[in-house]
């Protein structure tokens, strides 16, 4: 007896049937489904019911904050520790500062963004259970698949099976760890 | 490759040239990717590294390498020896054998810097470039350095052994066919050695070289002028300016009269040369003759006084210079002065003293007096001895401190003739051209190694006193022609202190001459004028040819600097260009032969020819060729042997200065390696070099005014170190430029690195042309660093290698530079340099020793530039610092400004309201170079005075 | 599909993330603290002389003012290392024939230098001058430490820009009168600072923009 | 929109996508070429290794370098590489925001080249110090000297500028390509290219909520990336423009280095999209059409930097000032006449056959276009550096530049360093966008279907 399995994986031919299977898994009351695309697919988002995510913008907003902050903190410190003359500029030249700061500004918002990008998707992950799905490799080809994970309150194996199986799913693969 | 030098056996540089001649591969790789044959032949940036220097000499590499965290006391410390502390010396060196007296600098026993001494009645601290350089010959690793017998080593008891057995031969025979080939001397001690040798060896003949006095008899008796007391001077041909044993003297007379003039009236100067000169430069009326019509100029200048009849066929322009000139001279009768130069002929000299006296100048302006060092007698000049050689009737030649067989003219095939004498024997400071032909040849100290004495052209005597111990293994002149008619020859110093024991009676006399420096002697006798009516030779030149002047080379004169990497690679006032000669014709003529600067012509004159590079010179008359001596040397040295044409080849004894000859291009160009092209101002230059007059006596112009700025101005109580130069005074004679080579550690690149752009003076003397190119206006502009209070450099520096001090200096951190070269894009003055390679390397070399302790040697890749001298700002301050005092104004000098002989550069603190530089800032003829630029410079200049519609606007 | 890679793998990934990430951090560190340690400084090293002169018996326990030997200090910017007939005037008389003064006889008799170790040393890029030092009331042991403790003399200091800095950036806490200058058992009064102002004044000392700009020791 | 031409086949699957550009790193369809251009710039590359290190050995003075003319190759190469860099990003980043499709064909290649040629920018400084081993006193770290750097100096901001611009290239890069590298990895069957594509795709799995927290970084990193293009070039002509020189200083230099630019850098892409179509038989991704709307863009950039051009010149005319006046003057007739008047024909006469349908829709007189205005600008950054430099304010300063052997090598051997990763790239990397371009696909199906 194989182990229970940690969800089922249905195959669907195209990203509009993937939209309206999913849109239906959803009014059917599941809850931890997941979509895969080989692309982004417009719509997936609310067919998911995902909450509104600010947290890109406001990561890199923290990390241009910090990077024009600290840079700025830099050349002031640094031209205060040593005072220097300068061409008779003055010693704390602003307009002239900007111009590296703006860098640094950008320079770790994209960083900040790219790190957090990763942290709030979990990667790298490069080992996952659905990797052992023979199928689901077509979800990075031209196949789209969805998802529904055993830890869902309304999941049973043979009737979510049939119930995938009713929305056309080309084929329907229980994921095992 | 195929040439050794003399001594050691290593590849010489001259050789390299042939290397790459012979070598087709080499011709290729060179032809095709010139970078690349520079890697191949790697070792010739090797050789010029430290100026040709760097090889390592059998005598320096034998020491044990002192590590730099070695510290090596002395075992006795001497009195009054303080360790990094300098010591002075009044000494003299010499050129041409007259005294240059200078104050010589040492640190821990090296002699690190020559300057003028202040205490002379007659140089003033002023100097020239050759006596800033002289320094560097002292430390020429190509000097001789042990006695030489037919090529070899020997040593000095070798020699001596020969001397008693020729002293043997000459005492049974009164010194019959021994002769002495003497170089141009003042010393008195030699000429009381030459005198009593006379005396004991009745037969023997002192014969006298001198190429550039001509190759005959006199003069014995000369015009000496004494310009202080002049108001108007009216120059025939007198580089009274240029270079020469008294351009320090008249350097300091032109400064005395010009600027602000303390007081002084102006001095009025009227010049026509045959070849452009810095004294034409500065003069307020010149016009350009040839040599063949100078003499017509000269007779129609002396009619005008009544001397002799008016020739007909002067030009409408020589017409109006003899009437300003005659008028000029007849208004200041008594302070006015005609003089003739030394090039110029004979008689003409003898004309301008009669026009003298019958101005009443004489006694007044200038003085008839006779010659000051050795003259060569009747039967005893250098023709007498090439006469002698060919009877046959010499039999012992010693050649003292001269080299005959490169200086002779080309007409006498001297080198011939020398095998011809049995015993050959030459004294000298380099296994030269004539040693390498001689038998025995002996080395000579350096004047800073050996006690001497000579006179300087005021007639003041200096005693020379050694401030070094002699590096090789020479001896002194003084010695050797002692040890002729004496087997207990004294040492120099004895012989020097007999010569002066009328003098210098006592110790303290002879200590206190040794302190100041020089021993004023009576005012010299008058001496009545004695015509020798030699008859003008009247130069005729056909159609097609042209006239040709023989000038010394303006930085290595007649060839005895051939070896001097400063002087090589310092610009020529008026030419600007460097190791090598050119030559110079006019810019019609060059039109006329479709010839540009840099086209290789052929010059032909007495069936011979030399072949050099063209070079257009604004100012020269028209069909005037001028050839420069002193280059073309085969055995000069690693730095001057194979450079440039000899002009000797060209010259007869009969007319030395001129010849008639031709000149065709000969095919080629050659890369000529120059400071500066001919830039001829126009409008926007005029700002660049200013002039004013009495009627508009402000230099400001409009866009100098209303600077308004982002930035604070300049504030605080600190110093304000500012610099003034006074372009009224500067006569261009680049005695600044050498000496900030000399204090500041300025690497010699070599031409190929000067032909690139890459020289690298800190203070550069620029050159300007202005009007007519046949008739210009010439101007000279030394630039320093501006020390902008509002420097763009430093704004463009990622790492603070060049920031401000707060006494507003532009620093140069040498050590935080990384070779962006920011600062130097930025700067509007381009004074900065890069050391694009490693100038400085720190291979053994005795030049090493010359470097001044106080300044960082730099590296590879680090920016420099002025640094107003910091290392002296530094030690006066500390000065003033430990004592609890302000720095007065004067205690700091620039090294550029205690060497120029007319006083032209004012340096101090600018916020000191009684400073001289704060006075001389304030004249209506101060400006800023640039101004309009906002950098606001802390160098500023003022304008150059011109006679109202005579020079400038 | 079959899994690229197996379940270890990610702990394997973030391992190697982690240590590569603590590596760099380490080695910047490393560097951080090497270029302040005494190694890199040559701090409290002592190399071999010729003689094993010790400073300790003569400035400590005899008390010879360091101006005996290192004579010019107040007059120049080199202190002055001692000729060996400063060795001598003492030496001719004591210690005759102790086979450790033995190069220093041999010096003398041979008129040959003896060649010593410099301890204290600045790059030849920096300018530092004794004399404006010791006039303006730094004293010996600012930079030379308890030289008079050290039986063989080594660096007390790490000449290190900084070291330089930290003093022109507030001379007050490390001036003293100019007559303690010499002096190694000096104790600064309480308020050391207070003092130092005190003296700055009479001394008219530079500004600290003045003392920390690049020219004053680099040239 | 609906009516709108794709810039895709219709006809194309989405397996036929995937096919075409995985088979490039899995099967390498032009084995030989490759291998050719790949020997070729090996040995650029070690033409430039062998330069930088005789160069390091002796010192700057071995380029053809003096006073006035202290910067030439290094710095004018340095401008000319970031230019061509930044059509990578704005096509990447500024089409994507405005919503261009067809960028979706060109933005991988373009920016790898965006990455490749800013390497190659941020090599120039630094040969051109010759002591390299310096650079690090260009960053604020706690050293025992005391001293920082200084903030004022538009060299300093270049170096954070390209830093940043570098970093933030590389991120956008490969954020754009990790979901293809999950493509790739799921197409091979060697084990070895599993791992290797694996370990970078990061277990891409292609789920919908990491699909729209990608979306949202992607975009925001492209929204803050067009700006970066812009203040990077603006500062590189702040290199000049802070300094007094004739010539430099001007206010027009911002936008007109930002223009030329991304003028050079769209042709750059034009060129390249051309050799990869051709070579690696991507005719169906990177269309005709791809070619034509390429060619539009760079005929517009085209023309405002030859507005740049009339108005630099009318600006020193304006501007009254004598030395101004000289050095345009000097540019049109002086010695390095030819670097201005080859700037100019190169950069503004071949382009002009970019009005005409034809010409731009033909590969071989759109890439032969491209490669005059690459040269072009070449010559224009040349002409801009040298002709200022040599000629500054004092007639006594004035010299001449002659590039030498060393300075040509250096050159020719950065092309080697620019060639060879972006060669490794297209060998091993998926040089199309794969996602992107189905994505796009879907899209033109779904159009094509409602129609």
């Amino acid at each position: 007896m194989p182990e229970p399995p940690l969800g089922l994986l249905a195959e669907f031919a195209s990203a509009d049937a993937l939209l309206d299977a999913t849109r239906r898994a959803r009014s059917e009351g599941f809850r931890d489904i997941d979509a895969f695309s080989p692309f982004p697919v417009e719509g997936m988002a609310e067919a998911l019911a995902l909450k509104r995510d600010h947290r890109v913008g406001w990561i890199t907003l923290a990390g241009g904050a910090f990077g024009f902050l600290g840079m700025l903190a830099v050349q002031l410190y640094v031209n205060w520790d040593y005072p220097i003359d300068v061409g008779n500029r003055p010693l704390f030249a602003w307009p002239a500062f900007f111009v590296v700061d703006f860098e640094l500004m950008i320079l770790s918002a994209v960083l900040f963004a790219v790190i957090g990008m990763f942290w709030m998707i979990g990667l790298p992950r490069l080992y996952h259970p659905l990797f052992s799905a023979p199928r689901f490799g077509l979800a990075s080809e031209d196949r789209f698949f969805l998802y529904i994970e055993s830890r869902d309150p309304k999941f049973d194996q043979e009737k979510t099976r049939t119930f995938l199986g009713s929305l056309g799913a080309l084929t329907i693969e229980a994921v095992r760890p | 490759m195929r040439d050794v030098s003399p001594m050691s056996g290593k590849r010489v540089w001259r050789s390299l040239e042939e290397y790459q001649q012979s070598d087709s591969f080499g011709e290729m790789l060179k032809a095709e990717f010139p970078s690349l044959f520079e890697l191949w032949t790697v070792d010739r940036r090797q050789v010029l590294q430290v100026m040709g220097a760097s090889l390592a000499l059998a005598g320096m590499t034998g020491c044990k390498p002192v590590r730099s965290d070695d510290v090596v006391p002395f075992v006795n410390r001497p009195d009054g020896f303080i360790e990094g502390r300098t010591q002075h010396y009044a000494t003299a060196v010499l050129f041409e054998g007259y005294a240059q007296p200078v104050i010589a600098t040492t640190s821990a026993g090296r002699p690190i810097k020559l300057d003028g001494n202040s205490e002379h009645p007659a140089f003033r601290g002023g100097s020239t470039p050759f006596m800033q350089a002289a320094i560097l010959d002292l430390y020429d690793p190509d000097r001789s350095q042990a006695p030489l017998m037919g090529g070899h080593p020997a040593s000095w008891a070798d020699f001596d052994a020969q001397m008693v057995r020729w002293r043997d031969v000459w005492a049974g025979n009164g010194g019959a066919g021994l002769r002495l080939l003497v170089g141009s001397t003042t010393s008195p001690t030699l000429l009381r050695q030459l005198g009593h040798l006379r005396k004991a060896l009745p037969l023997a003949k002192v014969h006298l070289f001198d190429p550039l006095s001509g190759y005959g008899a006199g003069p014995f008796v000369e015009l000496r002028p004494n310009l202080a007391q002049a108001g108007v001077v009216v120059s025939l041909d007198d580089d009274l300016l240029g270079p020469g044993p008294r351009q320090a003297i008249y350097g300091h007379v032109w400064g005395e009269r010009h600027g602000e003039a303390n007081g002084n009236q102006r001095m009025k100067l009227l010049m026509a040369e045959t070849t452009p000169t810095q004294t034409g430069a500065k003069a307020d009326r010149r016009i350009g003759v040839p040599p063949s019509r100078l003499p017509l100029v000269a007779q129609a200048l002396a009619a005008q006084f009544g001397l002799g009849p008016a020739p007909a066929q002067l030009t409408a322009k020589e017409r109006a210079w003899v009437m300003d000139a005659a008028s000029a001279l007849d208004g200041a009768r008594g302070t006015s002065l005609l003089t003739v130069g030394r090039f110029a002929p004979p008689e003409l000299r003898a004309q301008a003293i009669r026009v003298n006296q019958a101005l009443g100048n004489v006694g007044r302006t200038c003085d008839v007096a006779p010659a000051l060092g050795l003259v060569a007698a009747a039967g005893e000049t250098f023709l007498d001895l090439v006469r002698d050689i060919q009877g046959g009737k010499v039999a012992a030649l010693f050649v003292l401190n001269a080299n005959p067989v490169y200086q002779s003219p080309g007409e006498i095939d001297f080198p011939k003739l020398y095998a011809k004498v049995p015993l050959r024997v030459h004294a000298g400071t380099h296994v030269d051209e004539t040693a390498a032909r001689s038998g025995w040849h002996m080395p000579l100290p350096h004047a800073l190694e050996d006690w001497s004495d000579a006179r300087a052209p005021d007639g003041s005597a200096t005693i020379i006193q050694p401030v070094v111990r002699p590096i090789y293994d020479s001896r002194s002149i003084h010695e050797i022609v002692a040890a002729l008619t004496s087997d207990q020859p004294a040492p120099a110093k004895d012989a020097v202190r007999q010569t002066w024991t009328t003098e210098l009676p006592d110790e303290a006399a002879w200590v206190g001459a040794l302190k100041a420096g020089f021993v004023p002697m009576p005012a010299s006798t008058a001496a009545t004028l004695t015509d020798r009516g030699a008859s003008t030779q009247q130069m005729s030149t056909q159609p097609g040819q042209v006239e040709i002047v023989f000038r010394p080379d303006p930085t290595i004169h007649d060839g005895a600097f051939a070896n001097n990497g400063w002087l090589q690679e310092l610009p020529k006032p008026l030419l600007k260009t460097t190791w090598e000669n050119v030559v110079a014709v006019s810019p019609a003529l060059a039109l006329r032969m479709k010839a540009t600067t840099g086209d290789i012509v052929e010059v032909e004159a007495n069936g011979r020819a030399i072949t050099g590079p063209a070079w257009i010179l604004p100012g020269q008359p028209d069909r005037v060729v001028t050839l420069f001596l002193g280059y073309g040397r085969t055995r000069a040295g690693r730095i001057g042997t194979g450079i440039g044409y000899d002009a000797y080849r060209l010259r007869s004894a009969r007319s030395p200065w001129t010849a008639t000859g031709a000149i065709r291009l000969s095919g080629g160009r050659a890369i000529l390696a120059t400071t500066q092209d001919h830039h001829m101002l126009d409008a926007e230059g005029e700002d660049v070099v200013r002039t004013v007059t009495s009627q508009k006596p402000s230099a400001l112009r409009q866009s100098d005014r209303n600077q308004s700025s982002f930035y604070p101005d300049w504030k605080g109580d600190k110093p304000a170190w500012g610099m003034v130069i006074d372009l009224d005074r500067c006569i261009g004679c680049n005695a600044c430029a050498v000496a900030c080579q000399a204090e500041n550690n300025v690497p010699v690149v070599g031409k190929d690195q000067v032909a690139k752009g890459r020289e690298m003076a800190w203070l550069r003397v620029d050159r300007y042309y202005a009007g007519d190119p046949e008739e210009p206006e010439t101007y000279f502009q030394p630039v320093p660093c501006m020390h902008c209070e509002q420097a763009p450099c430093e704004m463009g520096c990622p790492v603070h290698a060049t920031v401000h001090s707060p006494e507003g200096l532009n620093l140069m951190v040498y050590n935080r530079c990384i070779g962006t070269r920011t600062c130097s894009s930025y700067c509007p003055y381009k004074v900065r340099r890069f050391n694009w390679f490693d100038y400085t390397t720190d291979a053994p070399s005795p030049t090493e020793a010359q470097r001044n302790p106080d300044v960082t040697v730099r590296g590879r890749g680090v920016m420099e530039k002025c640094t107003y001298c910091i290392q002296r700002i530094e030690a006066a301050t500390v000065r003033a610092d430990i004592e609890n005092r302000q720095v007065h104004d004067g205690e700091v000098m620039t090294a550029c400004q205690q060497a120029c002989p007319a006083k032209a550069i004012t340096f101090g603190n600018l916020a000191d309201e009684g400073s001289a530089v704060r006075t001389q800032r304030s004249s209506e003829r101060n400006y800023a170079l640039l101004a309009e630029q906002g950098t606001r410079p802390r160098t500023t200049y003022l304008a150059r005075v011109a006679e109202e519609g005579v020079n400038g606007d | 599909m079959p899994q690229v890679f197996s379940k270890t793998a990610d702990t394997w990934l973030h391992a190697i993330a982690l240590g590569a990430l603590a590596l760099a951090g380490a080695l910047f560190l490393a560097a951080f603290a090497f270029a302040r340690s005494q190694y890199w400084d040559v701090v409290a090293r002592t190399p071999l002389q010729p003689v094993p002169f010790s400073h300790k018996h003569h400035a400590g326990e005899l008390g010879i003012d360091c101006r005996y030997c290192h004579t010019t200090v107040e007059t120049s910017a080199n202190a002055g290392f001692p000729a060996t007939h400063v060795c001598m005037t003492c030496h001719s008389q004591l210690w005759t024939n102790a086979e450790m003064l033995a190069p220093v006889r041999e010096s003398l008799a041979e008129n040959r230098p003896i060649d010593w170790h410099r301890v204290a040393r600045v790059p030849d890029y920096v300018y530092f001058r004794h004399d404006i030092h010791i006039a303006k009331g730094i004293a010996c042991v600012e930079c030379h430490g308890r030289i008079d403790r050290m039986p063989l003399t080594y660096r007390a200091k790490a000449f290190e820009m900084k070291f330089c800095l930290d003093c022109h950036r507030d001379p007050a806490p490390h001036i003293r009168p100019r007559d303690q200058v010499y002096n190694f058992e000096w104790t600064p009064p309480p308020d050391h600072a207070a003092l130092g102002r005190k003296l700055m004044a009479i001394e008219h000392i530079k500004s600290p923009a003045e003392l920390t700009s690049c020219g004053t020791c680099h040239r | 929109m609906a009516t709108r031409l794709g810039p895709l086949p219709v006809k194309e699957s989405l397996r036929d996508i995937t096919a075409e550009v995985a088979r490039v790193p899995l099967q390498m369809p032009a084995r030989v070429p490759w291998l050719i251009a790949l020997i070729l710039s090996l040995a650029l590359l070690s033409l430039f290794l062998g330069s930088i290190t005789y160069l390091f050995a002796r010192g700057v003075g071995v380029w053809g370098l003096n006073i006035p003319v202290n910067w030439a190759f290094a710095i004018h190469l340095y401008v000319w590489w970031l230019g061509l860099g930044h059509a990578g990003t704005l096509i990447s980043a500024m089409l994507l925001l405005m919503g261009q499709d067809w960028r979706n064909s060109l933005n991988r290649f373009a920016e790898a080249m965006t990455v490749c040629a800013v390497i190659g920018a941020g090599m120039e400084p630094i040969i051109h110090l010759g002591r390299p081993w310096f650079l690090y006193w260009m960053f604020p770290y706690p050293a025992t000297m005391g001293v920082w750097p200084q903030f004022r100096s538009p060299l300093e901001w270049d170096v954070w500028a390209v830093m940043t611009y570098l970093i933030v290239s590389v991120l956008f890069w490969y954020i754009g390509l990790v979901p293809d590298l999950a493509t790739v990895r799921d197409r091979t069957r060697k084990r070895g290219w599993q791992v290797f594509f694996g370990i970078f795709a990061l277990g891409w799995r292609g789920s919908a909520r990491h699909w729209a927290v990608w979306n949202k970084t992607y975009r925001t990193i492209a929204a803050i990336a067009v700006p970066l293009v812009v203040s990077v070039h603006s500062e590189v002509s702040l290199l000049f423009a802070a300094g007094q020189i004739p010539g430099w200083h001007s206010t027009i230099f911002p936008p007109y280095f930002v223009l030329g630019a991304a003028y050079s850098g769209f042709a750059m892409v034009a060129m390249i999209a051309i050799v990869m179509r051709h070579t690696f038989q991507l005719k169906q991704i990177v269309t005709e059409r791809h070619l034509d709307v390429l060619a539009k863009v760079t005929l517009a950039m085209g023309l405002m930097t030859a507005y740049g051009y009339v108005f630099e010149i009318f600006d020193g005319f304006y501007s009254g000032d004598v030395h101004e006046i000289a050095t345009i003057h000097d540019r049109f007739f002086g010695i390095y006449a030819w670097s201005f008047w080859g700037a100019v024909i190169f950069n503004f006469v071949p382009i002009q056959g970019l009005w005409f349908d034809r010409v731009r829709r033909n590969p071989v007189l759109l890439f032969l276009i491209s490669t005059s205005v690459v040269v072009g600008m070449w010559l224009e950054r040349y002409m801009i550096l040298v002709t200022s430099l040599y000629k500054d304010f004092l007639p006594s300063s004035f010299g001449h530049y002659t590039p030498t052997f060393w300075d040509w090598s250096t050159y020719i051997g950065m092309l080697g360093l620019f060639m060879t990763p972006f060669l490794l790239f297209v060998r091993f990397l998926p040089s199309i966008s794969i996602f992107e371009d189905k994505e796009v696909l879907a899209r033109e199906k779904a159009e094509a279907a409602h129609a």
